[in-house]
């Protein structure tokens, strides 16, 4: 199957430094990929340029076969890049329920409207409804984010990013910060993602990884030390080393 | 050549001037992240004490100006304990409401008291000569003014980068509840920064007095004038506080000089290109 | 009380009611903000002119209703003009420190059948815009032509103008260019200066380069006459011999303790010193003095607030307390009387005040204190603008 | 599973939408009721309360760009004096008198005005983007202080004689026409208004205001959407200034002036932000109390509306409409 997210040779440095160096990574629709690293590795960083509010010194970022590398983060998330937040990053004073409906208006170019709300929009609604009731908030629809829990405020940042129908989808830690109690909630709803949609789950917890990816890639220093299957990365000499090296080597870099 | 030297005299001590005046503003604004609107009040009150001292009292000016200062701190002091300390850490709309409320307070109250007629603060006879400087002539009191606003900036930037407060002023402001875990009394912190800044404005009301003489609508005249200065720096930004109010001074007074007819558009549009070109303001911080 | 409007109502609409016990004159003025002091004077005057006169005209008892504007602001005083007309019940409108506010109020007067007294006002055109206007005060143009003169028989020939960019600016500078070209002299140049002018050294760098012999300043009274003064003296101009022209409104005895020094010597032409010499202004100046509290405030506003009530009373006695805008214009055209500042007549034709213009110089008195020295008179006076508009 | 939530779906909308259309219809009604009270308790200050409905059609401009996007301005009078520049010019010097075409035209000068300053505030953020507001003021007010031969200049643009309006009634001393001229085009706009901020645009709006990054994550322009806003808010503004122009028919420099803009502000943080009804209370109650207070004292009245400043900082933080909302919430969540 062709390459739907494709980065090659990606790099940036600042001030001298190397933070992401000659990154290249692909991937199909289906795939799972987990993307790991020591603290300072650069996944930040590497985030940042794949979701254009960083530009690259070099390397190119590709989406379905179209090249990205000079677009925004807006044109990025149009061609079906979308990415959620480590820290939820939601809208304290709006509801679950328009949080959606705006997802999917944007989605459909829609935002534009000025003479009708969302709740008169029959279509919208049901679309909003069925996503809550799949992630199983639907009953907090009509609450304020503030007033909601953790656990459920970061399911609502995974309806968002599903909402707008991604081809490509960005989870940088999902369940950080979640209670335990809360964190299979969010396991089910990854796992319950479209078959077609290619994912790239930055994450520390590696037993999250192990349950998710097929695939896992190692970031250390910048550059991609290992990339292969879940069960060969423990064993990877360079991988070892890099984590526990990381250790000796305090250099910060993200 | 002598008018451009004798332009560039001009522009240091306008410059010089808004400097000594909003440097507290940048102070209240940048680190205590409070938009004090009342600056120009605490100056202006400031330049009633010292006008009162000097012109009522005859009191010598160097008194007159250590009584402003300490009589304005001495006046902020419950103004902060039951007002500003109310509106710390609150949205911006809210401290602005506050702040404006507080300076038509003291406008009304300035009117009531002191009458809205011009009040001036008599300098030393040393400060009104005029002083040769080879191509032209300036006023002693420039040359004090710009000594002033040296001292000042010298002094301020000491107090903020290399003494124990300034580490916990610092400290404070980028992190109030680390700061205070780690045993900074916050409370005393803002409390002494305030009294800094207010007492910097009153000491800027005063040596400032003979460019923006003191009356009670001085409060609001001036304030756009501040605000601008201290944001086109950079709040909270000493270097960049006197690079703004030289830069303004300059294009300002340059300004004035080639097209006096067009010299307000010099100076806004010279804020909207500096603003344009630096969107956190000169010496600006990311947040 | 819904019963009392209507009945005020019809009382406007019927063209007043004779013998009406109470007559409202309802004053506009700043006295708040940046100009509260010349509003003070409003005060002063209007206080001091019915300590001395009175508080009745015949039975009718005056009532005055104060308004705050406190910068130009032309909707708002049509605004608070149209209340004391309708809501007060107002038979008279007076005050009006700036040109717009005076302005916008003038499309009222006649539908109100309301005349108004200019007590400040100074473009000449105001008196153009409604027949039931009529002016006390003075026009820039009729303080700022004789110190052209002056300024020509000193000798001087070229001279710099030097004025702030707004209305009373512009017509101070085409009345001293007009008078002084005529008489033979030369403007070598003239500058407008934004309002908002802190610093005037570079101001002064341009006088100075100019080459003039003289200058002629107009600007607002307040902080801005006082930068200007002070930078006049020390960029070194009053001491190279730089001749300094302007109309009194610098000058005005306000703002000279806090000038002091600065200003010793400054000539100017104006219609009212505070020091004038006459039994008429000495009972003025202590009557004035006891109303507005500190002698020091008292400036010209305050003459012709004192001489607009004087036409009011006038006004009053002609019309018997009916409300009769007509009349009561009609009745003061023509009208002389003795000023505080003094021998005045309201011209019947522009309905504008004609009287002398003083040159003074401001000295210094025994007791250290500052005032404008009256030096010489140009007598009555009338307003040249409306013939040059013409 | 799929049907049930699709026909509570549309239940729900078809609910929703009659209790948005009451709620709408019960605040269309207190605007209205109060405005008829204004007239039968103050026949004769019909002026006033003109000048009332004009700058409320200002501080609702100003609302919709700081209260739902989050922008600090303080130089919103631009698009007001540009409504009322454009409706007073067109008037007094290309014979436009029909008031609703004098109204078009302000609207369109104001949305315009919008656009332009919104093009430069927008380019910063914070305390920055409050100075470039100051800044646009300011420009504005010189170059209509320079313009005098369009503008009158600081003697102010007299000579604006507006027509009757739909040829039946006259601009009266009184001012009842200005007066019913205004309120209707205060609840037009309110309606419209009321339409915009909850629609799928003004939800955007919101969204930028509480966190402009995540909107973009969305794929949303924040700048294009901020613009547009700017220039609905030029809109309304101008034609508050519009109304201003025909009801007072004379304009001033002060209608682009630093301190209305302030003043506007003021007014909008007072009655509290982010609400079409905070910033109608808060320029009701502000003017009025302004109107009251200097006419009892014209003297000294600044100190007194300070005061007030300051006590509503202290007792309703969120201001007068705001904190009142959140304590009616309170109080029904209590008896829930």
């Amino acid at each position: 199957m062709s390459a739907i997210f494709d980065v090659r040779n990606l790099k940036r440095t600042f001030g001298g430094l190397a933070v992401t160096n000659d990154v290249s990574l692909s991937m199909a629709p289906g795939d799972r990929v987990a993307l790991i690293g020591p603290n300072g590795a650069g996944k930040t960083t590497f985030v940042n340029l794949v979701t254009g509010n960083l530009l690259p010194n070099s390397g190119s970022v590709a989406l379905g076969g179209e090249d990205v590398t000079r677009l925004g983060p807006t044109e990025r998330v149009r061609r079906g890049l979308v990415r959620s937040f480590q820290v939820t990053r939601l809208f304290s004073e709006m509801t679950p329920e328009e949080h959606v409906a705006l997802a999917i208006l944007q989605r459909e170019g829609r935002t534009g409207r000025m003479f009708a709300s969302h709740r008169a929009m029959p279509d919208v609604m049901d679309e909003v409804h069925a996503l809550l009731a799949r992630l199983g908030i639907a009953h907090l629809a009509r609450h304020r984010v503030s007033e909601i829990a953790y656990g459920q405020q970061r399911l609502l940042e995974l309806a968002l990013a599903l909402a707008l129908k991604p081809r490509v989808l960005l989870l940088d830690e999902p369940a950080a910060g979640v209670p335990q109690s809360d964190t299979a909630r969010i396991e089910q709803a990854i796992a319950d993602l479209p078959a077609d949609l290619a994912v790239l789950m930055i994450e520390h917890d590696m037993d999250l990884v192990f349950r998710f990816a097929r695939r896992v890639v190692v970031l250390a220093a910048g550059e991609i030390i290992f990339d292969g299957s879940p069960d060969a990365v423990t064993k990877d000499a360079r991988v070892r080393q890099a984590y526990l090296g990381s250790y000796a080597d305090a250099r910060s870099v993200a | 050549m002598q008018t451009v030297f004798s332009i560039g005299v001009d522009a240091l001590a306008y410059g010089m001037v808004l400097f000594v005046i909003s440097i507290g503003l940048s102070v209240t604004m940048g680190l205590m992240r409070v938009v004090n609107l009342a600056h120009g009040a605490f100056a202006m009150i400031g330049g009633y004490i010292a006008s009162y001292a000097a012109r009522d009292l005859g009191l010598a000016y160097a008194v007159a100006v250590m009584l402003a200062v300490v009589g304005t701190i001495l006046i902020a002091i419950p103004v902060e304990r039951l007002l500003y300390h109310r509106i710390y850490g609150q949205p911006e709309l809210t401290q602005v409401l506050m702040t404006i409320g507080i300076t038509f307070c003291v406008i009304g109250i300035a009117n009531y008291v002191f009458g809205p007629t011009l009040k001036t603060i008599p300098t030393p006879d040393s400060l009104r000569e005029p002083v040769s400087l080879g191509f032209r002539t300036v006023s002693a009191h420039r040359l004090f003014v710009i000594a002033c606003g040296t001292a000042v900036a010298l002094g301020l930037w000491y107090f903020i980068e290399r003494t124990a407060f300034g580490v916990k002023l610092r400290a404070s402001v980028d992190n109030a509840a680390m700061a205070a875990a780690l045993g900074v009394k916050t409370e005393v912190v803002y409390a002494v920064s305030f009294a800094v800044a207010v007492g910097l404005a009153a000491f800027g009301g005063v040596v400032g007095a003979e460019l923006l003489p003191i009356e009670p609508y001085y409060a609001l005249r001036y304030m756009v004038t501040f605000l601008v200065v201290v944001s086109v720096g950079g709040a909270g930004s000493i270097p960049g506080a006197l690079a703004a109010c030289l830069l303004l001074g300059a294009i300002d007074t340059t300004g004035r000089y080639l097209m006096p007819e067009f010299g307000e558009f010099f100076f806004y549009l010279a804020v909207i290109a500096i603003v344009w070109i630096f969107p956190r303001g000169l010496a600006g911080r990311a947040k | 009380m819904k019963h009392v409007a209507i009945a005020a109502l019809a009382a406007v609409l019927m063209g007043g009611v004779a013998h009406a016990d109470t007559i409202k004159v309802g004053v506009v003025g700043p006295f708040s903000g940046p100009f509260a002091l010349q509003g003070k004077n409003f005060k002063a005057g209007i206080d001091a002119y019915m300590a001395l006169n009175g508080n009745t005209v015949g039975d009718d008892t005056i009532e005055v209703i104060y308004r705050d504007i406190p910068t130009a602001d032309p909707a708002q005083s049509k605004a608070l003009s149209q209340e004391l007309v309708v809501k007060e019940g107002v038979q008279y409108l007076a005050g009006f420190y700036f040109t717009p506010d005076a302005m916008a109020a003038t499309p009222l007067l006649e539908q109100a059948n309301v005349p108004m007294v200019v007590m400040n006002a100074a473009t000449s055109a105001i008196v153009t815009k409604s027949p039931y206007v009529v002016r006390t005060s003075f026009t820039t143009w009729q303080t700022s032509t004789p110190i052209a003169k002056v300024a020509f028989d000193g000798g001087t020939r070229k001279v710099i103008s030097v004025v702030s960019d707004y209305g009373p600016g512009v017509d101070a500078e085409a009345a001293f260019k007009a008078g002084f070209e005529a008489a033979g002299g030369e403007i070598v140049e003239a500058i407008r200066m934004p309002l908002q002018t802190n610093d005037f050294s570079p101001i002064m760098q341009r006088i100075k380069d100019s080459g003039a012999e003289g200058v002629f300043a107009f600007l607002p009274s307040g902080p801005t006459t006082l930068g200007f003064v002070k930078a006049f003296n020390e960029n070194g101009l009053k001491a190279g011999g730089v001749k300094f022209f302007a109309p009194g409104d610098l000058t005005q005895e306000s703002d000279l303790p806090a000038l002091g020094e600065a200003a010793l010597g400054l000539t100017t032409t104006f219609h009212y010193a505070v020091s004038h010499d006459s039994a008429e202004n000495k009972k003025f100046v202590e009557a004035a003095g006891k109303a507005i509290g500190n002698p020091a405030e008292l400036s010209f506003p305050a003459v012709g607030a004192y001489d607009g009530m004087h036409v009011i009373y006038k006004m009053i006695e002609a019309t018997g307390g009916a409300q009769d805008a007509a009349k009561a214009v009609e009745a003061v055209k023509g009208l002389s009387w003795e000023s505080p500042r003094g021998p005045v007549t309201i011209d019947a034709e522009s309905r504008h005040i004609t009287q002398n213009i003083y040159l003074r110089e401001v000295a210094k008195a025994d007791d250290g204190t500052y005032y404008n020295k009256e030096v010489q008179t140009f007598e009555k006076q009338g307003d040249p603008g409306l013939a040059a508009a013409k | 599973m799929m049907a049930l939530t699709m026909n509570t779906g549309t239940l729900s909308t078809a609910r929703d939408r009659r209790a948005r259309l009451t709620r709408d219809a019960i605040g269309v009604l207190v605007i209205l009721a109060v405005a008829v009270l204004g007239y039968l308790l103050f026949p004769n200050n019909l002026a006033l309360l003109t000048r009332i409905t004009a700058i409320a059609l200002l501080v609702l401009s100003l609302d919709l760009v700081t209260g739902y996007c989050g922008v600090a301005t303080l130089g919103h009078a631009a698009l007001f004096g540009a409504g009322a520049y454009g409706a007073g010019i067109a008037a007094a010097h290309f014979g436009i008198t029909d008031p609703i075409a004098m109204l078009a035209v302000g609207v369109v000068a104001g949305a315009l005005a919008g656009l332009v300053s919104g093009a430069v505030v927008l380019r910063a953020h914070g305390l920055p983007q409050l100075v470039l507001s100051i800044a646009i003021i300011h420009l504005a007010h010189e170059a209509a202080n320079k313009a005098s031969g369009w503008t009158g200049g600081s003697d102010g643009l007299a000579g604006i004689m507006p027509d009757a309006v739909f040829g039946l009634w006259q601009f009266d001393l009184w001012g009842r026409t200005a007066y019913v001229f205004g309120i209707v085009l205060l609840i037009a706009a309110f309606v419209v208004l009321r339409q915009i901020v909850r629609s799928p645009f003004g939800m955007l709006c919101r969204g930028i205001k509480q966190d402009p990054l995540r909107v973009r994550a969305m794929g949303a322009s924040v700048h294009g959407t901020l613009i547009r806003m700017y220039a609905i808010s030029g809109a309304v503004a101008g034609a508050g200034g519009a109304l201003n122009a025909i009801s007072t028919q004379v304009v001033g420099l002060d209608s682009l002036s630093f301190t209305l803009s302030a003043e506007a502000l003021v007014m909008l943080v007072l009655g509290g932000t982010g609400s079409l009804y905070g910033a109608l209370i808060g320029t009701l109650s502000f003017l009025w109390f302004e109107d009251v207070v200097s006419a009892a004292n014209p003297f000294h009245w600044l100190t007194i509306v300070g005061a007030l400043l300051i006590a509503v900082v202290l007792f309703a933080p969120k201001g007068l409409y705001g904190s009142l909302a959140a304590l009616i919430e309170r109080r029904g969540r209590k008896g829930r």
